[in-house]
C-alpha cells in the first residue's frame, strides 16, 4: 500500500496535474462474502479533472471495488473519505447525493418500463405536481441522441438492443450532477461509432473537471484516455501508474503478473470450400430482410455491423428463436426454421450476446448452468448423472479458465467476464458442428481473449464452422477468414484478405445521410 | 438532420403499439356486447347495461385498488373477506351513532370506513414488506382473519343497517346523477384518481418499477417496503370506497358478504391487460375487465341455451375465449 | 361421576341459515353444560364436508362419544363416517339434511322441504288464480333444494302458473339481488317470484324495488327468517306468507338427545318439521328477534 | 493459488446451503407440534397424528403435482374442481361397470381416473402454453368448466359409490401395511416419485429453468411449451391419485367435493418452500406444508380456546406465524 501511494504521487506530477484534494478517497477497503475474500486492503486515491483507469484480469475485483465506491455494497473493512471526512454509503443514493454515480457492467434497468421511465426513474421532472412525461420524453430523446443512441423514448427497455440498453444506462447516470462517474466496462457492448462518441464524452466529463474511473478489457481506450492506471490483482492493488509511457503490454503484464504472447493467433490457410450452412433469403421481420450467405466448414466467418444492424436478429431467426423464414441448408439438408430447435438440433449452437438475461440462470449454481443445453449428455438410464456434470464443470473451468474464489458460487455471483467464459463452455458442451458466437470476448480480459481467439481457431481447425458476430472490428479482422458486413438489416458487402480493413469496414457499415433518409420514406 | 426524423418516425411506432396493449379488453368487451345482443336484444337495453354496469362498480373499485397492487408485484386475496369486514364496522358504527347524530352518522360512519380499510390494507401490507411473507400467503392468512371477525361480530347472522338511516342512504347505491346512477360514477371517479396516481405522480412510477425489477427499484432509491406497503393501504381505501357503496344495496353485512370477489377481483385486473406479475398496471383496462366479467354473468342469464348447471363451465369457457381474443388482437 | 359426552358437529356459518345452526347449538351447549353438570356438550363447525368427516374422526379419537348430533354437511360424503361412529357405540341423532342410509340414525329430525316447496306453490296457485308468470331462484344445489324444487314442481304441475326461469343463486342474497335484476330485464312481465330460501328473497325484494316494476304481485321466500316473518306480522303485500324451516331445530335435537341419554325418555325415530304456512295471523309464534337468523 | 480446484471442497459447501433452505417448513411443523402438546396432551397420540397425516395425504398429493405446476413457472387454480370431476367420473365408471367386472371394476375405474385426470391436466397446460393464457385466468377458467361438469353429471346432487363395491375399495383409504395407513404410503410413494424427477432427472431441470427465466431456457434448447405443459399433465395426474384416495373416504362426489382445495394446495407448495413466482421446487417440503395445514385444522377441533366463528381467522393467524418462523429461521 506503501508502494501505491508513492506511485500516486508519481503519477499526480507525472499527468502535471493540479493539486487540489481527492474527490474520493479509498482506504484499505476489503470485501468478504463469507469466507471469500474478493477483494483486500485497497487503497485509492481519485483525483478532479482525472481519469483513472481500473484494470485487472476477470475477476480481480473491479467491479466489486466500483460497488463499494458507490454505495451498492458496503465495504468489510476499510473507509471512504471524502475531502478529508469518512463518510458511509449504505445505498446508492447516499453515493449519489455525494455526486458519485456508477454505470454498471451489467444492465440494470426495468424491462417492462419505457427508456424514459427509467432513464428518469426515481427522479422524475415534476410539473404542477404531475410527472412532466412530455420534458423527460424530450430530454431523454435528447441525452441518447449525444451518445448516438437512437430509441424512441417510449420504447420499452425489454423491446430494444442491448447495446442501447447500455447507452441508457450511461445517460441515466450522467443526468445528475457529478463529481466522480464510474464506468465499468461501457463499452463491452458497444460498437466503433458509439464507442467513439462515449469517448468523446467522458473526455468533456474530464475537462469539466469531474473525476473519471474508467474500467475496460479494451486497453486501446485506457491508453487513449487515461491519466492515470491502478492494476488490481487477486483482489489486491499492485500499483497506480501514470497512463503515459504504459504500453498495452505493459498494461497486460501488470495485470497477468507475467508475459503475453500476441494476442491473435497466426491465420491459416482457408480449410475448405465445403458449405456446411447456407442462408436465402431470410427474413426476420422488422430487422433484416434478403440475407444471402455461405459458410464453409473450417471456415471463420465474421459479421461486422454497427448496433442495429440486425446481425443478432439474423442468427436469432436462423435459430428459431424469433419468427423468420427463409431458406436455410444445413450440412446439405434444408431445415425448416420456423420450427423451433430445428437449427439447434440440426447442430448449429448459438451463444447469445446478453449472459444475464438469456444465457445464465444467475440464481443457479454453476454446474447446473453448465449443463442445462446439453442435459442429454449428462443423463442416463433415468438419471441426471451429477458426479458427471462436476467433473465437466471441473473441466470448464480449466479449460477456460473460470476463475471463482469457490464452486459453491452461483453463476450470477461470478465476475461479467468469468460468466462469458461459463456461456461460452456450456453452448460448448452441445458439440455443435456448426457455431454462432454472438459477441465473444465480451468482457474477457486481455489474456483470456488470446485464450479464446486460439480456441476459435482450434474448433476451425477441427473442421468446425465458426460464426463471430462482434463489434470490435480489430478482433474480427484479427481471428476472421472472411468477413460480411450489415448495415440496417441488410449485408451490404464482404471483406477478405486485402481488404480487411477497419476503413473498409466501416464503409460498409455506415450508410450516408441520403440513403438513410430515403429508406425511412 | 435526419437522425430526427429517424427518431420521431420510430416513435410514432412504439405509440401505436401501447395503444394496441390498451385496447385490447375494450376489444372484448365490444366482442361481448355483439354477441348479447345477437343472443337477446334485450341485453342492450338501457336499463339492463345500466344495472350490469352499475353492479360491476363494487368490483372495479376494489380490483382498481388491486391494480396498484399487483403491479407493484404483490396480490391480495382478503379483499372480500375485507369488505365484509368493513361493512360490518362501518354499519355497527352508524348504527350506534344513529340516535345521537341523526343522518349525519352516515358521512361519520363513511369516514370510519375509509379509515378502517385504510387501516386494514396497511396491515396487509406491513406483513408483505416487512414480514416478508409471500402475499398469496400472507394475504390468505388475513383474509382467514377479516371472515373470522365478521362471523364473530355478526354473531354468524346479518348486522342490517338502522332503519332509520335506511332512505338516508339508499341514493348512493340507488340514486343517479344526470340520469348516471352514483356507483358508476363513484367508479369512474376512483378510477381516474387512480390513473392520475399511477400515471401522472411519482408514485405511479415507483410502483411499476418496483412490480418490474426490485433491484433495478431499489438501486434508483425507491423504497420497496413503502411502495408496496401504500398500494396495500390504498387496496384497503378501495375496498372502503366498495363497502360504502355496498351497503345500501342490500342493507346489511352478513358473513357471506363478499365472499370470492377476490377471485373475481384478481380476473378483472388481469383480464384489463395487467400482469400478474407485476409492472405497468392498467386502470381503465381493470374497469373494463370488471364490466366483462358482469357481462358474462348477466349474458348467462338472459340466454335461454345452457342448463342452469353448466352456467358456470360457460362462464369460463368464455373468459378463456374473451383472453383469447386479447392475445390474438395483439 | 363420568360426564356423558355430546359432540355436535355442523357446517360452519356459510350463510344466514348455518348462521342461525351455529348460534342455536352454542346457546344450547352453554344452557345445558350449565345446567346438566353430568353432561358435556362440544359444538365443532367444519366448512367442508372432507372437513367433517376430519371433524368426526378427531372427536372420536380421544374419548368416547355417547351422543352426536350432526347437520351433515353433504349426505352421501357423510354416511360411512357417521356409521363408523355409531359403531364404537354412540348414539346418533341427525339434523335436516338426513344420511342415505337411514338405519344409521338413531333420531333423525328434518323440516320438510317437500312441503316447504309445496305450501308456498299452493299459496301462490290459490292467489294467482291458478295461472301466471313465475321466476325461481334455488339454492346450492343439493338434495334439500332439489326436494323443495320438486315439492313447487309437482304443485303447480296441472295449473296454468308458468316457472319461466329457474337458476341457482346459492342461497346468498347478494347473487339472488343480480339474478332478479336480470330476470326483471328479461322477462317483462312476472306475476310472482319464489326466492326457497329468505337469505335470497331479501335481494329480490331490493331488486324489485330498485326496478319501479309493479307487474310483480307476490315475491315469497321460506326458511324463517326473522326480518321476513316481520314483514308478514306487519302485512305485507308482497310478502305476506312464509313458510318456517328454524335453524333452532339443532337445539331441539340437542334436548331430544340429551334426553334420551339421562332422563330416560327413550326418544327414537323420526321427527319432521312441519312447514305450515306462516300468516299474519300466526306470524309471532315463529318472531324470534333475538335470534341472528 | 485462490482458485479452488479441488471437487471435495465443493461438494461440502453445497449441502449445506440446501439443507438450510429445505429446514424452513420441517422447523415450523416441530414448532406446531410443540405448541399442539402444550393445548392439549392427546395431539401427540398415535391415533390422532395418524388420523391427521393420513387426511393431510389428498392435499399432499395434489400439491405435489402442484409443485411441478409452480416451479415451472405456472399455476393451476382448477385442481379442487378437477378433483370432483376426476371422482365422478370415476365412480360412474366403476359403478356401470360393477354389474359386469364385480370388483374388477376398481383398478379399471382407476385407470380411468388417472386417465381423466392426465387428459384434464393436459388441457389446462395447453389453454396456459400455446393459448398463452395468464395460467391465473386460464385455470379459474377450467375450474368453472370443471365445477359445472361434476354438478351437471351429478344433477345438482351426489354420486355415490355402488355398495358392491364399498367393501372392496374400503382399504385403498383405511388400510395399513406394517401398520401405515396406506394413503400415507401413497403420498410418500408420490413424493419419493416426483422427488426423482425434480432432482435427478433431466425433466427437473427443465423445470426449474422455465420457472427461474423462461429466455434462458429456450435459449438452451429447451421448450417451455412442452416442459409446462408436461408439469400441468402431471398435477392432472396427481390429482387422479388424489381422487382415487378420495372415494372410499367419502363414497361419493358431489358439486362440493374439493371447493376450496385449490388454495390450501398452493398455500402447502409456498410454506413448502417453492416460490410462486417460479424457479426450484420442494417437494418433501410441500408434503411437510399440508401436514401442517391439516394439524392447524385439527388443533382447531381439538383445542376449545376458540370461538367456533374465530377458526377460520386463528389458522389465518397460525399460517403467518408459521411463515414467520420460516423466514426467521434462515
Ligand atoms: N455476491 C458474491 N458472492 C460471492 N462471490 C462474489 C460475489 N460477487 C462477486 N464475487 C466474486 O468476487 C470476485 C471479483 O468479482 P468482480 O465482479 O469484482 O470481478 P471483475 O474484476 O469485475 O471481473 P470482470 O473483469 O470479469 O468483470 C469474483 O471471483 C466473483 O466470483
Ligand atoms: N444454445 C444452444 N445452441 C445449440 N444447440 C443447443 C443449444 N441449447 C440446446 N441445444 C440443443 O438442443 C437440444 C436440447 O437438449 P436436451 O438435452 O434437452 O435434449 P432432448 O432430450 O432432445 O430434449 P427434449 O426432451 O425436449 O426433446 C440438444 O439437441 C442440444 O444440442
Ligand atoms: O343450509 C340450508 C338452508 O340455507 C336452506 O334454506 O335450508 C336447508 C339448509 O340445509
Ligand atoms: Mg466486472
Ligand atoms: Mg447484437
Amino acid at each position: 500500500m506503501f508502494a501505491a501511494s508513492r506511485l500516486q504521487q508519481e503519477s499526480d506530477e507525472a499527468a502535471g496535474g493540479d493539486t487540489c484534494g481527492p474527490v474520493l478517497q479509498a482506504k484499505g477497503m476489503s470485501k468478504d462474502y463469507g469466507p471469500v475474500t474478493v477483494l483486500s486492503d485497497v487503497w485509492l486515491d481519485v483525483l478532479p479533472g482525472r481519469i483513472h483507469a481500473i484494470i485487472g484480469e476477470n475477476g480481480a475485483g473491479k467491479s466489486t471495488f466500483m460497488r463499494l465506491l458507490a454505495g451498492y455494497a458496503e465495504p468489510t473493512a476499510g473507509t471512504l473519505s471524502i475531502a478529508g471526512y469518512d463518510v458511509r454509503f449504505s445505498r446508492p443514493e447516499h453515493a449519489q447525493q455525494a455526486g458519485i454515480v456508477l454505470v454498471h457492467q451489467e444492465i440494470l434497468l426495468a424491462e417492462g418500463l419505457t427508456v424514459a421511465e427509467n432513464l428518469f426513474l426515481g427522479r422524475e421532472l415534476m410539473w404542477n405536481g404531475m410527472v412532466d412525461d412530455q420534458s423527460m420524453r424530450r430530454i431523454a430523446a435528447e441525452k441518447l441522441l449525444e451518445l448516438g443512441c437512437r430509441v424512441s423514448p417510449n420504447a420499452l427497455v425489454r423491446d430494444i438492443a442491448l447495446a442501447d440498453r447500455q447507452l441508457v444506462q450511461i445517460a441515466r447516470a450522467l443526468l445528475d450532477d457529478y463529481k466522480l462517474v464510474i464506468f465499468d466496462e461501457p463499452t463491452a457492448v458497444l460498437t466503433g461509432d458509439e464507442v467513439e462518441r462515449l469517448l468523446g464524452i467522458i473526455l468533456k466529463i474530464k475537462e469539466q473537471g469531474a473525476a473519471v474511473l474508467y474500467i475496460s478489457h479494451r486497453l486501446d481506450e485506457v491508453q487513449r484516455i487515461a491519466d492515470q492506471v491502478s492494476v488490481l490483482r487477486d483482489g489486491k492493488m499492485v500499483g497506480t501508474y501514470p497512463a503515459q509511457g504504459l504500453t498495452q503490454m505493459d498494461m497486460a503484464r501488470l495485470m497477468v503478473g507475467r508475459d503475453l504472447a500476441a494476442l491473435y493467433p497466426v491465420k491459416r490457410l482457408k480449410a475448405s470450400n465445403v458449405p456446411s450452412l447456407e442462408v436465402r433469403g431470410l427474413v426476420v421481420s422488422g430487422y433484416a430482410k434478403d440475407i444471402f450467405f455461405t459458410a464453409h466448414k473450417g471456415e471463420i466467418l465474421g459479421f461486422a455491423g454497427m448496433i442495429g444492424a440486425g446481425r443478432t436478429e439474423v442468427f436469432e431467426g436462423i435459430m428459431g428463436l424469433r419468427p423468420a423464414h427463409g431458406s436455410v441448408v444445413l450440412n446439405g439438408r434444408i431445415i425448416d426454421i420456423r420450427h423451433w430447435r430445428a437449427a439447434m438440433d440440426g447442430g448449429i449452437g448459438y451463444l447469445t450476446e446478453d449472459r444475464k438475461g438469456k444465457g445464465l440462470l444467475l440464481n443457479e449454481k454453476l454446474a447446473p448452468n453448465l449443463t442445462l443445453s446439453a442435459l442429454t449428455r449428462f443423463h442416463s438410464g433415468l438419471m441426471m448423472r451429477k458426479a458427471r456434470e462436476q467433473a465437466a464443470l471441473v473441466k470448464a473451468v480449466e479449460n477456460y479458465d473460470i476463475r471463482l474464489k469457490s464452486f459453491g458460487v452461483k453463476a450470477g455471483q461470478l465476475s461479467g467476464g468469468n460468466q462469458q467464459k461459463l456461456l461460452l463452455a456450456k453452448v460448448l458442451l452441445t458439440d455443435p458442428s456448426i457455431i454462432v458466437i454472438d459477441e465473444p470476448t465480451r468482457g474477457i480480459d486481455i489474456a483470456n481473449k488470446a485464450q479464446i481467439y486460439a480456441f476459435i481457431q482450434r474448433l476451425a481447425e477441427e473442421g468446425k464452422t465458426c460464426i463471430v458476430i462482434s463489434s470490435e472490428m480489430q478482433e474480427l479482422i484479427g481471428i476472421c477468414d472472411r468477413i460480411l458486413v450489415m448495415r440496417e438489416g441488410r449485408i451490404t458487402g464482404e471483406v477478405t484478405g486485402e481488404k480487411m480493413t477497419e476503413h473498409e469496414i466501416a464503409l460498409l457499415a455506415t450508410s450516408d445521410v441520403t440513403t438513410a433518409a430515403s429508406r425511412e420514406e | 438532420m435526419s437522425v430526427i426524423t429517424g427518431s420521431a418516425a420510430l416513435r410514432q411506432e412504439r405509440d401505436w403499439n401501447i395503444g394496441w396493449t390498451d385496447f385490447g379488453p375494450f376489444l372484448a368487451l365490444l366482442a361481448l356486447l355483439v354477441v348479447g345482443f345477437l343472443v337477446n336484444p334485450d341485453f342492450l337495453s338501457a336499463t339492463n347495461l345500466g344495472n350490469v354496469i352499475t353492479r360491476s362498480a363494487f368490483i372495479a373499485i376494489i380490483a382498481v385498488g388491486a391494480t396498484f397492487v399487483i403491479s407493484s408485484g404483490g396480490l391480495d386475496l382478503s379483499v372480500g373477506a375485507m369488505a365484509a369486514f368493513i361493512t360490518g364496522i362501518t354499519i355497527m358504527f352508524m348504527n350506534s351513532m344513529a340516535p345521537e347524530w341523526g343522518v349525519w352518522a352516515i358521512p361519520a360512519g363513511m369516514a370510519v370506513a375509509v379509515v378502517v380499510g385504510t387501516g386494514c390494507g396497511l396491515m396487509n401490507g406491513l406483513i408483505v414488506t416487512v414480514g416478508r411473507i409471500e402475499p398469496f400467503i400472507a394475504t390468505l392468512g388475513t383474509m382467514g382473519i377479516f371472515r373470522a371477525l365478521i362471523t364473530y361480530m355478526s354473531d354468524g347472522g346479518t348486522i342490517p343497517i338502522d332503519r332509520s338511516l335506511r332512505e338516508a342512504y339508499r341514493p348512493v347505491y340507488f340514486g343517479t346523477v344526470g340520469g348516471i346512477p352514483l356507483p358508476i360514477l363513484i367508479s369512474i371517479a376512483v378510477a381516474a384518481v387512480a390513473s392520475f396516481i399511477l400515471y401522472k405522480m411519482k408514485y405511479g412510477r415507483k410502483c411499476a418499477a418496483v412490480g418490474a425489477n426490485e433491484d433495478v427499484a431499489r438501486y434508483s432509491g425507491i423504497s420497496i417496503v413503502k411502495t408496496r406497503t401504500i398500494a396495500y393501504a390504498m387496496q384497503g381505501a378501495c375496498v372502503a370506497i366498495a363497502a360504502i357503496c355496498y351497503v345500501p344495496r342490500l342493507g346489511a353485512a352478513t358473513p357471506t358478504t363478499g365472499v370470492l370477489w377476490e377471485l373475481q377481483v384478481i380476473t378483472a385486473v388481469v383480464i384489463g391487460g395487467t400482469a400478474l406479475r407485476g409492472g405497468k398496471g392498467h386502470v381503465w383496462g381493470t374497469v373494463a375487465g370488471a364490466v366483462i366479467l358482469e357481462l358474462i354473468a348477466n349474458l348467462m342469464v338472459l340466454s335461454d341455451f345452457v342448463s342452469e348447471y353448466l352456467v358456470a363451465g360457460v362462464q369460463g369457457v368464455i373468459i378463456i375465449i374473451a383472453m383469447l381474443i386479447q392475445r390474438f388482437s395483439k | 361421576a363420568d360426564k356423558k359426552v355430546i359432540a355436535v358437529s355442523i357446517p360452519a356459518a356459510d350463510h344466514g341459515w348455518t348462521a342461525g345452526v351455529v348460534y342455536h347449538a352454542q346457546a344450547a351447549a352453554k344452557e345445558v353444560n350449565t345446567a346438566f353438570p353430568d353432561v358435556e356438550v362440544v359444538v365443532k363447525t367444519s366448512p367442508s364436508a372432507a372437513a367433517q368427516v376430519s371433524a368426526l374422526e378427531d372427536l372420536s379419537a380421544g374419548r368416547k362419544l355417547d351422543a352426536l348430533v350432526i347437520l351433515p354437511y353433504s349426505s352421501e360424503e357423510l354416511t360411512t363416517p357417521v356409521k363408523a361412529v355409531k359403531d364404537a357405540g354412540t348414539f346418533i341423532t341427525v339434523v335436516d339434511r338426513g344420511l342415505s342410509d337411514a338405519s344409521i340414525q338413531d333420531l333423525y329430525l328434518a323440516g320438510d322441504n317437500i312441503a316447504v316447496g309445496r305450501n308456498t306453490a299452493k299459496y301462490l296457485i290459490e292467489k294467482l288464480g291458478g295461472k301466471g308468470n313465475l321466476v325461481v331462484l334455488r339454492g346450492i344445489p343439493t338434495v334439500i333444494d332439489d326436494e323443495r324444487i320438486q315439492g313447487f314442481n309437482d304443485a303447480i304441475k296441472e295449473t296454468e302458473l308458468k316457472v319461466l326461469d329457474i337458476q341457482y343463486a346459492n342461497w346468498n342474497s347478494d347473487e339472488a339481488f343480480k339474478l332478479m335484476q336480470d330476470y326483471l330485464a328479461k322477462y317483462p312481465q312476472i306475476d310472482a317470484v319464489w326466492a326457497n330460501d329468505d337469505d335470497m328473497l331479501l335481494g329480490v325484494l331490493e331488486a324489485v324495488k330498485e326496478s319501479g316494476r309493479k307487474d310483480i304481485k307476490l315475491a315469497l321466500g321460506g326458511n324463517g327468517m326473522k326480518d321476513i316473518v316481520k314483514k308478514v306480522m306487519d302485512g305485507d303485500a308482497m310478502t305476506p306468507v312464509e313458510t318456517p324451516y328454524p335453524p333452532a331445530m339443532i337445539k331441539t335435537a340437542i334436548y331430544m338427545t340429551i334426553a334420551n341419554l339421562v332422563g330416560q325418555a327413550p326418544v327414537r325415530g323420526t321427527v319432521k318439521l312441519d312447514a305450515p304456512l306462516i300468516t299474519q295471523e300466526n306470524a309471532k309464534e315463529y318472531y324470534f328477534p333475538d335470534s341472528p337468523f
